[in-house]
Parts: structure tokens; C-alpha cells; sequence
């Protein structure tokens, strides 16, 4: 019949109305501010530098290679590289970056930053209730501000987290060996020292 | 008695609530429009029989209701049941049942056919209130209803354009008269103050009434009474196909055969005679035996005229249905002398008569049409009396009624009467004459048609496989004819029963003189038949050469008569170019009307310069050259007010306004 | 309830509003302007019909002119830019316009003021308007020409409706960016 | 001065600036507003005879102001179709500048 | 007279009491007026957070539930937002018309409420002779207000808006204004304390002869509450200020106070039709059944209200938005028709007085029921059922 979808339609919404309260399986939304749901593992929000250790300053992984800086889409990190060199996790003497800034306005959290990193040194945030008083300075991170410890990023993305750690402990473990090795290696003769010498 | 005048309405609303409910039915459902217009018309008919013998038992009634009112005026309008509506509804509601079941067997195959009987139900409805109606102004509007019935049902079949030319022709020719009508009711109304025929003595046909319009005379002379009849007359002439207005009929054979008919033969057109038998009291008015009435003297002119013409012109017709058009309107004209001669009986009898045999001939030809798959050249047909025996049989009947063969056909003695008032009529004895020349000529063309048509052998493909059509169109033309030899039975001059029913006070005729028409009218007849006879007789032989029998006899004579007498000719001529010429001329003031206060002025200005010219003779030529600068001077300043600028024509309209508000409040102060 | 004066502050402003706004209608510049003046005089007008005790009057007149006659008018106002500037020219020849309405008033004036003031006098009962009375009198001593009045508002409407629909032969020529972008049809969805 | 003649010269008032505008304005629009204050200074003068005037019918004054404002409500419509029928044929609305009868 | 009827009346008859007669008429008006001026606004307030709750509801959301206790004191923090929010005028608007607009708009139906009977005697301004008629002239001058507002911004937005409301407004007055004129035509007078009057005879002992409870009176107040969707541009005849299509319509360039007066101002506009409708159909201030008499009058009016504006919410939240060409089509070829049916059923009702109840009703049954019929198959041809490729 004519206006009988309408009827329909009021029958839905009206059991919607009264299953919203009935029925607590409808009523889905939460209290923000007091009630949270948990973050999903692969959230993100903006980037973070990851830093090793205790010190934010001493654990950086980042080298100031400048490829995320390269391959940022909206050119949103400005990096510039130190003059001198710190030792990295291996103790190999590595740039670091004198200035590592992100402007969150401009960032589209892309990740791309993040893929493109060779030493895991930058992450996705999950952090989002940014706001400021001031939309310029207020959102324009610097390197110390980025700076966050490993421990932090275990807590977003425990399953990243852990296949990275276990590399990089790999890589140290292989590097200490070898460190072994070339520390033994004075005291044999290097096998593998150039005959011509 | 009281009830059935208050309930007359319900006879014309049956089949108007047919037609209306045809209307919305869905067109495959024809069948059940057909059904309902026939079971609605018969029982009509039934109502009408019981009407008419209740008239015949007692006297005639009417009442009337108020129809709307407005400020002070209130228009009533009223149903009517005297003998001469309720011998034409009984006529009209039989003779239409019969034709509504002929036609439910003729248009059988017609899709439209529930579009069709939506009409002719509409037709009937208005015909019947026509009939009925006790106002004036109520028989105007059925009389343009039947009128628009008419041009829908000529134009059935409008995807053809002379079926569509027929019907506007029709419209257009009927509303001549139509307006003569209109024109004459408003008069009728503004001297009388009421359209109501019967009004307890206030009615416009009732002798307080009368005898207010009568003695009164119009500008020019003409009695009241005569303008308005006259008037009124024009619409009769239109509707009922006088002279010479009679140039829509024959072209309006181009509807459905039923619709012929029924309206074209039977009803509509005897619609005019109805008027005039209705309005008689104040058509006669004013008249004596000696000296009658002027209306009622161009009245049997126009009769005269018109029954020869039509009768003349049908001889020399080839279409089947054409001479029983040309027939109807010598019939018509018939009816109206006989109108005018011998009082509304005599009229209307033949009236009644004529619709019975010429519904019967137009069914007949219908038949015959139908069992030919269309054929309707009398010249291709031909031998049909062996291939459709009751057609011919039935043909035959209504072909004698209408020739008025003595003794045993209602046409014989209803024509019989109108001829012996014809003897009778002071003014002249012309018409007479006229009269029983036409009566023979009638003889003649209906024995011609029917040996064209029914004797010797078939001359075309179409005739050859003829067939007699099925029961549904049979019997309606088996109750026609008999109806069409009962009738004769109430119509003698020695038991004029129908006469004495319509008409209580006409005088029964003497029998010595009774004799002496009979015995005239018959030779006439007989005469008529027996030129056709022998003229037609070796017919398969004459047309070997092409020519009528009669056209090598009179070849001009039949040239003309087969052309009509040149009437369309003549309109195309004269009327048509004339409109042509008015809209022409018309068209031309209304380019040149911006400068006509232009010539005006220049005009007004020429006469100045023509006064200075006569006082300065010596220097004519300066002052001329003057007198047209000055024209032309003048026509430009006038121009410049019709420059398309409304402003400015609205400032010298304020300016107007202000001189004359000041000036009349001047005269009002002082 | 003592008489009231003649020159009332009450009659002093409705016609303050009627006058004002008449005059703003016809002379301001911005059209839109004047058809809201036109309302603005429209409804002192009402007011004053109310104050005559013409409720129902007054009631139609602002149903009438502010609902309908007043919209159309801007509406009409807004459809037909486009062309013209929105702003008027100069008037055409003000000079003789304003001459001739002045003085077709001080006629009208005069003529009120001197054609003997004791022929309009007031009616000892004044007449009131009962709606009951005015329906009857509608309908029953002037109903053949309310119905007069009703087949011209229906032929009005549509005749209106008519020329108002856009000839099928003539295609507008192409106007400017601003065009009226109200009264052009979608176009169909092909399906 | 009387309440009838104040309101007279009211009405008086009312229409010759409504001339004024009708006489003066070039837009087709803007005339019309003009005629239709004309049109209502003619209702008010009805309504000032009805209720100060000597009334031979007590309703004579209403009746025709009703019937001004339904006639006034169909011209108004139908003007302005023209208006805007025109409107859409020339691109304009200046009365100076329509002065052609031809299409 | 029982006092909680009546409570109102005589609250305000002592209030004026204390004051010296010559002033006396001045205070009740005072009193009447600012009554009003209280009440409807307040309903308003308390409208706007229902609504918005109820909205939620339909969509399975708690709705505001912050300011005050449910939420329900959300209108507050709203209007003081809007109080002191920044006034915006666009530099090419025309100021002057710009500001009149919003009065413009709020005036009118402010007006309109003060003739509407909330109770047993208790009407701000009663016209005997034309309350309806009032009522309906203060109606269209909102199509002035709004058309000033969407001229005057110089915004495309807005005239388009200005435009498709008063198109709107327009169209569906007509079927507003003949399903009233069905009522004035049986009740025979334009006072609305009359037409509620009227409604008063009582039926079969107990039930009020309220007209909704009479085939013309039901069919009329269905068509009536349509066209008075559409009148308020209540959703789903919310095309004059479709966010969707063209960002808020006829105040688009309007912010702070302005804004929540056009908010304002609808609202009372729907107020206002709302109670037009109670008082011309569901009885006014009348209960249902006489033995409800006992609950007071002005409790049955707004408890009506009340009620309407439930369903006015339970509309919004289920039926979509119309197309412009759907909306006038809507007006003109259904509603139109319709309310004319309406008047000829009303004056059958009129003239089959004696007749008994079930041949009163009949005819009022054929003469809906095929057009709706008509219609009905009209639509199925135009829209035969669809056959959803995807999604079954």
C-alpha cells in the first residue's frame, strides 16, 4: 500500500529507540574522556623516534640517514645532521641528528617514514588528543619531543616490537662475536689477513 | 400522475449514467458499454411507454424546480409531459433501441465501438431532455448537447479527414442557426421575463404571455412575436437541414450508418420541426385562417423549397446513403409545410412516421453497407434481392411508406394530410403544387434507388459476395417496417387518432375534399413509380455506357441536380471568399491601425492646408508644399505617442485625468 | 470609552508607514529594496484597515499582499536580474512623473477638502463587519460574481503557469555566470 | 477635519506616489509595484466610504475591496509571468527598451 | 471551577487585582505576553534536547548526556554559546535587511501562538470573529523573513535556500489552508475558542466529538500535519536548509544569536502549526473522553503538543530527505487534490447529518479510497518494485 514503507520505517526506528535502551548490545558508544576502548594494535597516529636504553639522547637509533626526510609526501621532517658521530648499539660511530622536527599539522600519518627506515629508528605514535593552544608551535615536534623509549614502543606494537628486538639482539650478538673474534685475532694469526702481508 | 412529472428526468439520465459509466470503462470492455447503452434506452423506453399511456389517459403535465438563484434572479427549469413530448419520447426511445441493437451487430468489429455507444448514449440523454424539457434555455443546452453528440458521432471515425471536415462543416453550419437561437431566446426572455414553457399561467407559451408579446412591434415594423419566431426558425433551419443551411447534412453521412440513422434521419434533425411544433402558439401568434402568421408564411416557403430541392437533388445521387440524405431533407421540409400549413399535428405526425421509415431505410441501407464490406455506389451494387431477401424485403416496405403508396403505408396518408393542408392554405397555392411534385419525384427516386440496388445483377466484386447480416440486424429492421405499416392504422384521415392526440383541437378534415387528395397523392405516387419503372427498366443496359438512364434523357438537368444544385459551389464562392476577404481586411486595419490617428491628424492638417490654399490663391504651390510639410509635421508628432512607450501614453492619460478631475470639481464648486 | 480624536498618534504612525513606504518603494535604488517597501507599505495599510475595524480585511490584505503579492514581486525581482544592473538608471523623466502625480494629489486634495464637507458625514452607528454577514452576502447576492472571480484566479493561474513554462522553440540566450540558477531544470538521471 | 477626509486624503496620497513610481520607474517590476499601490489606495477609499460614508448597503465597501484584492492577486501573478516570459525572450525588463510588438 | 483547571486564570486575575484599574488592561497584556514569551521558548529548550536524545536513540546512541543531569541541561551551555558567540556579517551582505531578517522570521509565529487557546479560558488574544484568519496571515509573513535572510547574505547558498523555502512554503500553504477551511466550513465560524467548542459534543456517552474522529476531520489532519511539516521545514521536507546540499540554507551567513533565532523561530513556527492542529482536529484543550475532564485543560494541550513533537522526532529519525522536484510534485498532485476531496467530504458530512452512521461513512470512504487507490497504482507504475542487483 501506499505509505506502507513509511510505516515500516517508523517500525524500525521505533525498535531501535526502544532497543537502545533494552537492549545493551545497541548502545555501543563510550564515555571518551573517562571510559576508553582499548587501541587496536596497528593504530597510528603520528611518528616517534625510538631510543634505546635510559638516555634519550645517547640511545637514538636514528642515524640522520634523511631517506624518511626524502620520502615524507608532505615534506613534514626536517632533519639535520650532527657534526660529530656517536656510537650506535654496536658501538659503530653513526651521524645523529642535531635536529629532527615534525610538524603533526602537516603529517598525514602515512607511514611511510616508517617503512622506509632502515633502522627501525622511527614508529607510529598512537597518542592523539594533541591538542594546543598554539597550531603552530604547538604542533611542530622537536627531536627530544619524538623521543620516545623502546619500552613505549613494545607497549603499542608488542608483536613488531619483539620480531625488531630479537633482530637487533641477533645483530648485536653477531657483532659481539665478531668483536670476539677480531679481539682473539692478534693473538692467532688472522686467517684471513691478505697474504701479500 | 404528480410523481411521474417530478421523476421525468430519470428517463434522458439513464443513458447519460450509461454514457458516463461507458466513459470510464476500459476500452476492451466495449461489450459491456454496448450492453449497458442498449439495456439503459430500453428501459427508457419502458418508462417512456408507461409515460405515454399515462398521457393518453390523461392530460399534460409539468413541473418545474428552481435551478440556481442568484441576487434576485432565479432560473428555474422543468420537465414537461404533454402529448407532443411523450409521442416523441416513445418515437425516440424505440426507434433508438432498435438502432442500438442494430448498431451493437454493426459495429461489432469497430475497437472503438465502446466510444461509440458512449456517444450515442450521450445523444440520446440530451435528445430525450430536449424533448422534455420545459424551458426554453434547458432545450437550448440539450439542443447544443445533441448538437455535439451529432459532430462527435459524424466524426467517429476522425482519423479520416472527410469524416473530420464533415463533422466540423456540421458544427460550424448548425451554429449559423444556432446563434439566430440563442439570440431569439435572450429576446424571448427580456420581453416575456421567464423561459419556462408552463408556469401555471406565467410560462412564456401561456396566453398571459402571448398576448403581452402580441401587438407589439418591433423597430422595423416586424411584430414582436414574428422577430422572435423567425429567430428561433434560424435554428430550426440549421438543426433541421432547411434551405439553406441544409449543406451539412448530406456530408454528415460520413459517421457510422447507425448514426444516420438515428440522428441524421429519425431524431436530431427533426429536432427544428419539434421546436416549432413546441413554440407554435407563439409562431401562429397573430394569425388567422385567412391571413396566417408571417413566420409561418416562410416557414412553408422555406418547406416548399426545401422538399423540392432536397427531392430534385436526390435523383441524381450515386452514394446509397446520400439520396436518403437529400430524401430526409425533402422530408424535413415536408414536416415544416406541413407545420406551418396545418398546425403542429400535421407536422409532427410526419414527423413521427418519417422517423420510423427513414430509420428503417438507413438501417436497411446499413444492411446493405455492411453485407457489401462498405461498398455504398448504388452503381456497383445491384441483385441484392436475391442475396439478402429480408434487407430487400424490409427496404421495399420503408421504400413505399416513403414514397407513399397507397393505403397500407403510414407515409402515405401522414403525407396525405400535410398535402390536403396545403390545398387549404390562403396565402398561395404554390406550395401545393410544389408539394405534389415532389411526392412524385420522391416515387421516382427511391423506385430508382431500389432498382439500382436491389433488382438485375451485381456489378461489383462486393455486391457479388454480398450476405445477409446476422439476427441483431435483421430484426430491429423487421419491427421497423412493421412498425412503419401499423402506424397507418392511427394516422387515416378517417381515424386520425395520432392527429387528434397530439393536437385535441384541429379540425377533422372534410371527406369530400379527403377523397380528392388521396386520389391525387396516389396518382402522383403512382406516377413517380412508373417513370422509374420504365426509365430504370433495361438499367444493366444503360450502364454499359457510363450514363445514367436519366442523364442521357436531361443531361443538364441531371448535371445540375447531381451537383447539388451547386450549393457548396455557390458557398465557396460567395461566403467562403467573403470571410476570406473580411479576415483579410481585417488583418490589413490591424497592421495599419498604429497610423490611423497618424492619417487622421495628416487628413486634419491637408484640410488646413487646403483652406489657406482657396485663401491664397497666388502662391498655390508654396502653400501646398506647406500643407504637406505641415501633414507630415503633424503625422510625426502624432507618431511619436505610438512609439511602444506605455510611460508616456500613461502621462497624457494622467493629464487627461487631472483636466478632467479639476474641471468636474470646478463645475461641482461653483 | 471617549471619542477619539480625529488625528490620533495611532493614525499618525500607521500612515507614517504607509506613506514612507510607498514613497521608499517607488524611489529606492535597489529593487529588492522597494519590493520590501511595497510590503512594508502593504502592511501599514492592513494596519490601518484595522483600525477602521475591517479585521478580516486587514487580515486578508497582509495574507494576500505581504503572503503572496510581495513574494512574488522579489521573486520575480530575483528571476529577471541577470541583464540589468541590479541597480536602477536614472528615472524615466522624473521631473514630469512627480509634476503630474503632485499635482493630480493637490486636485484630489482640494477636491476633498472643499466639495462640502457635510455630504461625508459620519453614520450615527458605525458599521461593523461581521464575516458571517460578508460570506452571506458572497454567497447568496454576489455569488455569480465571486464564481466570476474564481474562474479568473483559476484561468490566472494557469495562464500564469503557461507563460511562465519556457517556450520550447526559444532557447535563452546564453546569459552571463549569474544566471538564474533556481529555474533551470536538472538534468535527467540516466537510468 | 474629519477621519473621512484624513483617510481620503490618505488614499490620495497612496496612489499618486504609486503613479509617481508607475510614471517614473523603468523597470517593468517596479511599475507594478507602483500600480499595485494604486490599486490599494482604491481599497482604502472603499473602506473609508464603507465606514464613514452614508451606506445605502452595509457591506457594499468590503465586498468590493475583496473582490479588488482577488483581481489584483490574479493580475499581479500574470504580470509578472510577462514579466518574466519577456524577461527571458529579450534579457531585459526596461519598459523603454520593449517596444517591439513583433517576437 | 476546579482550581488546578483553572490555576492560571486566577493566578493572573490576583496579579492584576493589585494594580489600579486604569492600567489594568496594560498588565494583563504584560502578563499574557510574557507568558508566552516564557513557556514556548522554554519548550523549545526542553524540544531541542529531547530531540537530540531521541535522534541518538534512533541510531543507537546515547545522545548529549554531559551538561546537567541526562544531559538535559544541554540547551543552556547551547544558548550561551550561541550568546557569545562572534556576530558575523559578510562585507557583501546588505546589512540592514540582514538584521531584520531574524525578527522578521521570530516575530510571526510568536504572534500566532498568542491567539491559540492553551486551556479553558486561558487564550493571550481572542479574535471572535477571525483567530483563524489571523493565524494563517501571520504565517506567510515568514516567506518575507526568509527571503530577506537568503537575499540579503549575497551568498549562493542562501538564495537558493531562500528560494527553495519560499517555492516550499508557497506550494504546501495551499493544502494547509483547505484542510483548515473543511473545519471553518462544518464549525461555521473563524474563532478558534468556537471550533473547539464545536468539538465538545459528547458521543455514545463518553466519547468527545473531537473532528479527527470524523472521516473529513481524520483525512484533514493527516494532510494538514503534512503541510505542516513542510510549512516548519521539518524534516523530511527539510530541503531549505539541507546541510547536504547546501551547507544551512537561508542562514548559512548567520551565526551566533542570529542563528539560534532562526532556530528559534522555527521551532515556535512549529509550535505554532502544531497547536493550529490540535485545536482544529484533536480537540483543543478538550480530553478525549469525558471522564478525563478531571486532568486540566491547559495539561491536555500540552500533553497534545507534546505528543506531536514525539512524532515529529520519530519522523525525522526515520524518513529521508525529499528531491526538490518530489517535494513540489508532492504538493501539487497529491496534497492538493486530496484536501479539495476533503472539502467535498466535509460538505457531504454536512448534508448526510440524519443519515445513519455507517452510509455517513461510506461515502467518505469511496471518495478517499479510489483516488488513494489511483494513486497507489499510478506509483507502482512509475516506481515498479526494485530488484536490488548487490545488495538482497
Amino acid at each position: 500500500m501506499l505509505g506502507g514503507g513509511i510505516l515500516h520505517g517508523l517500525a524500525v526506528t521505533a525498535k531501535n529507540f526502544v532497543g537502545s535502551f533494552t537492549d545493551p548490545e545497541r548502545l555501543v558508544t563510550l564515555g571518551y574522556p573517562e571510559e576508553r576502548a582499548p587501541a587496536k594494535e596497528n593504530a597510528r597516529q603520528f611518528p616517534f623516534l625510538v631510543f634505546d636504553g635510559a638516555d634519550p639522547q645517547a640511545g637514538l637509533r636514528c642515524v640522520a640517514c634523511q631517506i624518511c626526510e626524502k620520502e615524507c609526501p608532505p615534506q613534514c621532517i626536517l632533519i639535520v645532521k650532527s657534526k660529530t658521530k656517536k656510537p650506535d648499539h654496536l658501538g659503530k660511530p653513526q651521524f645523529f641528528p642535531a635536529t629532527f622536527d615534525i610538524d603533526l599539522s602537516v603529517c598525514m600519518s602515512c607511514q611511510i617514514c616508517v617503512e622506509v627506515c632502515p633502522f627501525d629508528a622511527i614508529k607510529m605514535d598512537q597518542e592523539f588528543e594533541l591538542a594546543t593552544n598554539d597550531r603552530f608551535e604547538g604542533l611542530l615536534r622537536h627531536r627530544d619531543q619524538l623521543a620516545r623509549p623502546n619500552a613505549h614502543f613494545q607497549k603499542l606494537h608488542p608483536t613488531d616490537a619483539a620480531a625488531i628486538d630479537a633482530r637487533r639482539a641477533e645483530e648485536l650478538a653477531k657483532a659481539a662475536a665478531a668483536a670476539t673474534a677480531a679481539a682473539a685475532a692478534p693473538r692467532k694469526p688472522a686467517p684471513e689477513s691478505p697474504p701479500a702481508a | 400522475m404528480e410523481n411521474l412529472a417530478k421523476n421525468l428526468w430519470v428517463i434522458p439520465l439513464l443513458p447519460l449514467l450509461a454514457a458516463t459509466v461507458g466513459t470510464f470503462l476500459p476500452r476492451r470492455l466495449h461489450r459491456v458499454t454496448a450492453g449497458l447503452s442498449v439495456a439503459a434506452l430500453a428501459t427508457a423506453a419502458i418508462l417512456a411507454a408507461a409515460a405515454f399511456l399515462s398521457v393518453v389517459r390523461g392530460g399534460a403535465l409539468y413541473s418545474n424546480v428552481p435551478w440556481f438563484e442568484t441576487g434576485t434572479l432565479s432560473v428555474r427549469v422543468g420537465w414537461i409531459l404533454d402529448p407532443l413530448s411523450a409521442a416523441m419520447l416513445l418515437m425516440i426511445t424505440v426507434v433508438g433501441t432498435l438502432i442500438f441493437i442494430f448498431s451493437t451487430g454493426y459495429m461489432a468489429e469497430d475497437p472503438d465501438s465502446g466510444r461509440f455507444f458512449c456517444f450515442l448514449s450521450l445523444f440520446a440523454a440530451a435528445m430525450l431532455g430536449l424533448i422534455l424539457s420545459n424551458s426554453l434555455l434547458l432545450l437550448f443546452i440539450c439542443w447544443e448537447l445533441v448538437g455535439l453528440a451529432s459532430y462527435l458521432l459524424i466524426g467517429f471515425w476522425y482519423s479520416r479527414p472527410p469524416a473530420a471536415d464533415a463533422a466540423r462543416k456540421a458544427f460550424l453550419t448548425t451554429r449559423i442557426g444556432d446563434l439566430g437561437f440563442l439570440v431569439g431566446l435572450i429576446w424571448l426572455y427580456s420581453e416575456s421575463g421567464t423561459v419556462l414553457f408552463y408556469d401555471q399561467g406565467a410560462g412564456c407559451l401561456e396566453p398571459a404571455a402571448l398576448s403581452g408579446i402580441a401587438g407589439r412591434a418591433t423597430a422595423g415594423g416586424l411584430a414582436l412575436g414574428t422577430a422572435i419566431s423567425l429567430l428561433l426558425f434560424c435554428g430550426a433551419v440549421g438543426k433541421s437541414g432547411q434551405l439553406p443551411l441544409h449543406v451539412w447534412l448530406p456530408d454528415a453521412m460520413e459517421g457510422p450508418t447507425p448514426v444516420s440513422a438515428l440522428i441524421h434521419a429519425a431524431t436530431m434533425v427533426a429536432a427544428g420541426v419539434f421546436l416549432m411544433a413546441r413554440m407554435f402558439p407563439l409562431v401562429a401568434l397573430g394569425g388567422s385562417a385567412e391571413l396566417p402568421a408571417p413566420a409561418l408564411v416562410v416557414m412553408a416557403w422555406t418547406g416548399a423549397l426545401t422538399a423540392l430541392f432536397g427531392a430534385l437533388t436526390a435523383v441524381a445521387q450515386t452514394d446509397i446513403k446520400r439520396i436518403l440524405a437529400y430524401s430526409t431533407i425533402s422530408q424535413l421540409g415536408f414536416m415544416m409545410m406541413g407545420l406551418a400549413t396545418g398546425g403542429p399535428a400535421v407536422g409532427m405526425v410526419h414527423l413521427l412516421t418519417h422517423a420510423f421509415f427513414k430509420a428503417l431505410l438507413f438501417l436497411g441501407a446499413g444492411s446493405v453497407i455492411h453485407g457489401c464490406h462498405g461498398e455504398q455506389d448504388i452503381r456497383h451494387l445491384g441483385g441484392l434481392r436475391r442475396r439478402m431477401p429480408l434487407t430487400f424485403a424490409t427496404y421495399a416496405v420503408g421504400m413505399m411508406a416513403l414514397s407513399g403508396v397507397p393505403v397500407f403505408f403510414s407515409g402515405f396518408w401522414s403525407k396525405d394530410a400535410i398535402l390536403h393542408s396545403l390545398s387549404h392554405w390562403a396565402p398561395s397555392r404554390v406550395p401545393f403544387l410544389l408539394g405534389v411534385l415532389t411526392a412524385a419525384v420522391t416515387a421516382f427516386y427511391m423506385t430508382r434507388q431500389m432498382i439500382y440496388v436491389f433488382a438485375g445483377t451485381s456489378r461489383g466484386p462486393d455486391s457479388a459476395h454480398a450476405h445477409e447480416g446476422s439476427p441483431v440486424l435483421t430484426v430491429p429492421l423487421g419491427i421497423l417496417a412493421g412498425a412503419s405499416i401499423a402506424l397507418s392504422a392511427v394516422t387515416t384521415p378517417f381515424r386520425p387518432w395520432l392527429e387528434h392526440f397530439l393536437s385535441p383541437a384541429s379540425t377533422p378534415s372534410e371527406s369530400g375534399s379527403v377523397w380528392g387528395i388521396l386520389i391525387l397523392s396516389a396518382l402522383a405516387c403512382g406516377a413517380g413509380l412508373a417513370a422509374g419503372g420504365i426509365l430504370y427498366r433495361n438499367l444493366g443496359v444503360a450502364l454499359k455506357t457510363g450514363r445514367d438512364p436519366l442523364e442521357r434523357w436531361v443531361p443538364r438537368m441531371y448535371t445540375l441536380m447531381r451537383d447539388r444544385f451547386r450549393f457548396d459551389e455557390f458557398y465557396r464562392a460567395t461566403l467562403v471568399k467573403w470571410v476570406g476577404a473580411a479576415a483579410w481586411i481585417s488583418a490589413a486595419l490591424d497592421q495599419s491601425l498604429g497610423s490611423v490617428f497618424r492619417d487622421l491628424a495628416s487628413f486634419a492638417a491637408s484640410a488646413g492646408s487646403w483652406l489657406s490654399r482657396t485663401v491664397d490663391q497666388g502662391v498655390l504651390n508654396a502653400s501646398f508644399d506647406d500643407g504637406c510639410q505641415a501633414a507630415r509635421d503633424a503625422g510625426g508628432l502624432l507618431s511619436r505617442t505610438h512609439d511602444g512607450q506605455p510611460q508616456r501614453s500613461l502621462r497624457i492619460l494622467i493629464a487627461g485625468v487631472i483636466a478632467l478631475a479639476a474641471g468636474l470639481l470646478f463645475l461641482a464648486t461653483s | 470609552m471617549p471619542p477619539e480624536p480625529v488625528l490620533s498618534l495611532a493614525f499618525a504612525i500607521v500612515a507614517g508607514l504607509v506613506l514612507g513606504g510607498s514613497v521608499a518603494a517607488v524611489s529606492c535604488r535597489n529593487r529588492v529594496h522597494a519590493g520590501l517597501f511595497l510590503a512594508v507599505a502593504l502592511v501599514g495599510l492592513a494596519l490601518v484597515f484595522l483600525r477602521m475595524g475591517a479585521e478580516f480585511l486587514g487580515f486578508i490584505q497582509i495574507l494576500v499582499y505581504v503572503g503572496a503579492v510581495a513574494v512574488l514581486i522579489v521573486f520575480a525581482i530575483l528571476l529577471t536580474r541577470g541583464s540589468d544592473s541590479a541597480h536602477e538608471r536614472r528615472s524615466n523623466a522624473p521631473g514630469i512623473g512627480i509634476g503630474l502625480a503632485v499635482l493630480l494629489w493637490g486636485v484630489l486634495a482640494w477636491g476633498i477638502l472643499h466639495r462640502s464637507p457635510g455630504a461625508i458625514a459620519t453614520p450615527s452607528p458605525p458599521p461593523s463587519m461581521a464575516v458571517r454577514d460578508l460570506g452571506e452576502r458572497l454567497l447568496r447576492e454576489e455569488l455569480l460574481p465571486l464564481q466570476t472571480v474564481g474562474l479568473l484566479l483559476t484561468a490566472a493561474l494557469i495562464g500564469a503557469a503557461l507563460i511562465a513554462l519556457p517556450e520550447p522553440g526559444i532557447s535563452p540566450r546564453p546569459s552571463g555566470s549569474h544566471g538564474s540558477a533556481g529555474t533551470e531544470t536538472p538534468p535527467s538521471s540516466p537510468t | 477635519m474629519s477621519a473621512a477626509t484624513l483617510h481620503l486624503l490618505l488614499a490620495a496620497a497612496m496612489f499618486c506616489i504609486g503613479l509617481a513610481g508607475a510614471l517614473c520607474r523603468r523597470n517593468a517590476i517596479l511599475v507594478l509595484i507602483g500600480i499595485e499601490l494604486m490599486l490599494n489606495a482604491a481599497n482604502l477609499n472603499f473602506l473609508t466610504f464603507w465606514k464613514y460614508g452614508p451606506q445605502p448597503q452595509p457591506l457594499d465597501g468590503p465586498v468590493f475591496v475583496l473582490f479588488s484584492v482577488a483581481i489584483a492577486a490574479a493580475e499581479a501573478a500574470v504580470g509578472l509571468a510577462l514579466i518574466i516570459a519577456i524577461h527571458r525572450r529579450y534579457r531585459t525588463t526596461q519598459l523603454e527598451e520593449i517596444s517591439r510588438l513583433r517576437g | 471551577m476546579d482550581a488546578p483547571d483553572q490555576i492560571f486564570v486566577l493566578l493572573k486575575h490576583a496579579v492584576v487585582s493589585w494594580f489600579p484599574t486604569p492600567v489594568q488592561p496594560w498588565i494583563s497584556a504584560v502578563l499574557s505576553i510574557g507568558a508566552i514569551l516564557a513557556v514556548y521558548p522554554m519548550i523549545f529548550a526542553l524540544t531541542t534536547v529531547i530531540e537530540r536524545k531521541a535522534l541518538g536513540r534512533i541510531q543507537n546512541r546515547p545522545g548529549p548526556n554531559r551538561v546537567g543531569p541526562a544531559g538535559f541541561l544541554q540547551f543552556a551551555a547551547d544558548g550561551i554559546k550561541s550568546l557569545t558567540k562572534e556576530d558575523i556579517v559578510p562585507r557583501a551582505a546588505d546589512s540592514v535587511v540582514h538584521f531584520l531578517a531574524p525578527l522578521v522570521v521570530v516575530v510571526p509565529p510568536l504572534l500566532a501562538l498568542a491567539v491559540l487557546p492553551v486551556g479553558r479560558n486561558m487564550v493571550a488574544l481572542d479574535l471572535p470573529e477571525t483567530g483563524l484568519l489571523f493565524f494563517l496571515m501571520v504565517g506567510t509573513a515568514v516567506e518575507l523573513g526568509v527571503f530577506m535572510a537568503g537575499w540579503s547574505s549575497h551568498n549562493k547558498y542562501s538564495l537558493l535556500g531562500a528560494m527553495r523555502a519560499i517555492a516550499q512554503l508557497l506550494s504546501y500553504e495551499l493544502p494547509l489552508l483547505l484542510s483548515t477551511v473543511s473545519v471553518v466550513m462544518l464549525t461555521g465560524s473563524l474563532s478558534l475558542n468556537a471550533i473547539i467548542g464545536h468539538q465538545s459534543e459528547v458521543h455514545a456517552g463518553v466519547l468527545l466529538g473531537w473532528n479527527v474522529f470524523t472521516p473529513w476531520g481524520a483525512a484533514g489532519a493527516v494532510l494538514f500535519f503534512i503541510a505542516a511539516l513542510a510549512e516548519a521545514n521539518r524534516s523530511p521536507f527539510d530541503l531549505p536548509e539541507a546541510e547536504s546540499e547546501i551547507v544551512a540554507g537561508y542562514f548559512t551567513e548567520y551565526s551566533g544569536f542570529k542563528f539560534a533565532l532562526f532556530f528559534l523561530g522555527e521551532y515556535l513556527g512549529l509550535f505554532a502549526v502544531s497547536g493550529l492542529g490540535i485545536t482544529l482536529f484533536l480537540g483543543g484543550w478538550l480530553p478525549p473522553l469525558t471522564v478525563l475532564s478531571w486532568v486540566p485543560s491547559w495539561l491536555w494541550f500540552f500533553g497534545k503538543l507534546a505528543v506531536l513533537m514525539g512524532i515529529f522526532i520519530w519522523l525525522r529519525g526515520t524518513l529521508p530527505r525529499l528531491r526538490m522536484d518530489q517535494l513540489m510534485r508532492f504538493a501539487w498532485q497529491f496534497l492538493l487534490p486530496m484536501s479539495l476531496i476533503n472539502l467535498l467530504v466535509a460538505a457531504l458530512w454536512q448534508y448526510s447529518t440524519p443519515w445513519p452512521h455507517l452510509l455517513r461513512w461510506l461515502p467518505a470512504a469511496i471518495l478517499f479510497g479510489i483516488p488513494y487507490l489511483l494513486y497507489h497504482r499510478a506509483f507502482l507504475r512509475q516506481h515498479p518494485p526494485r530488484t536490488y542487483r548487490y545488495a538482497s
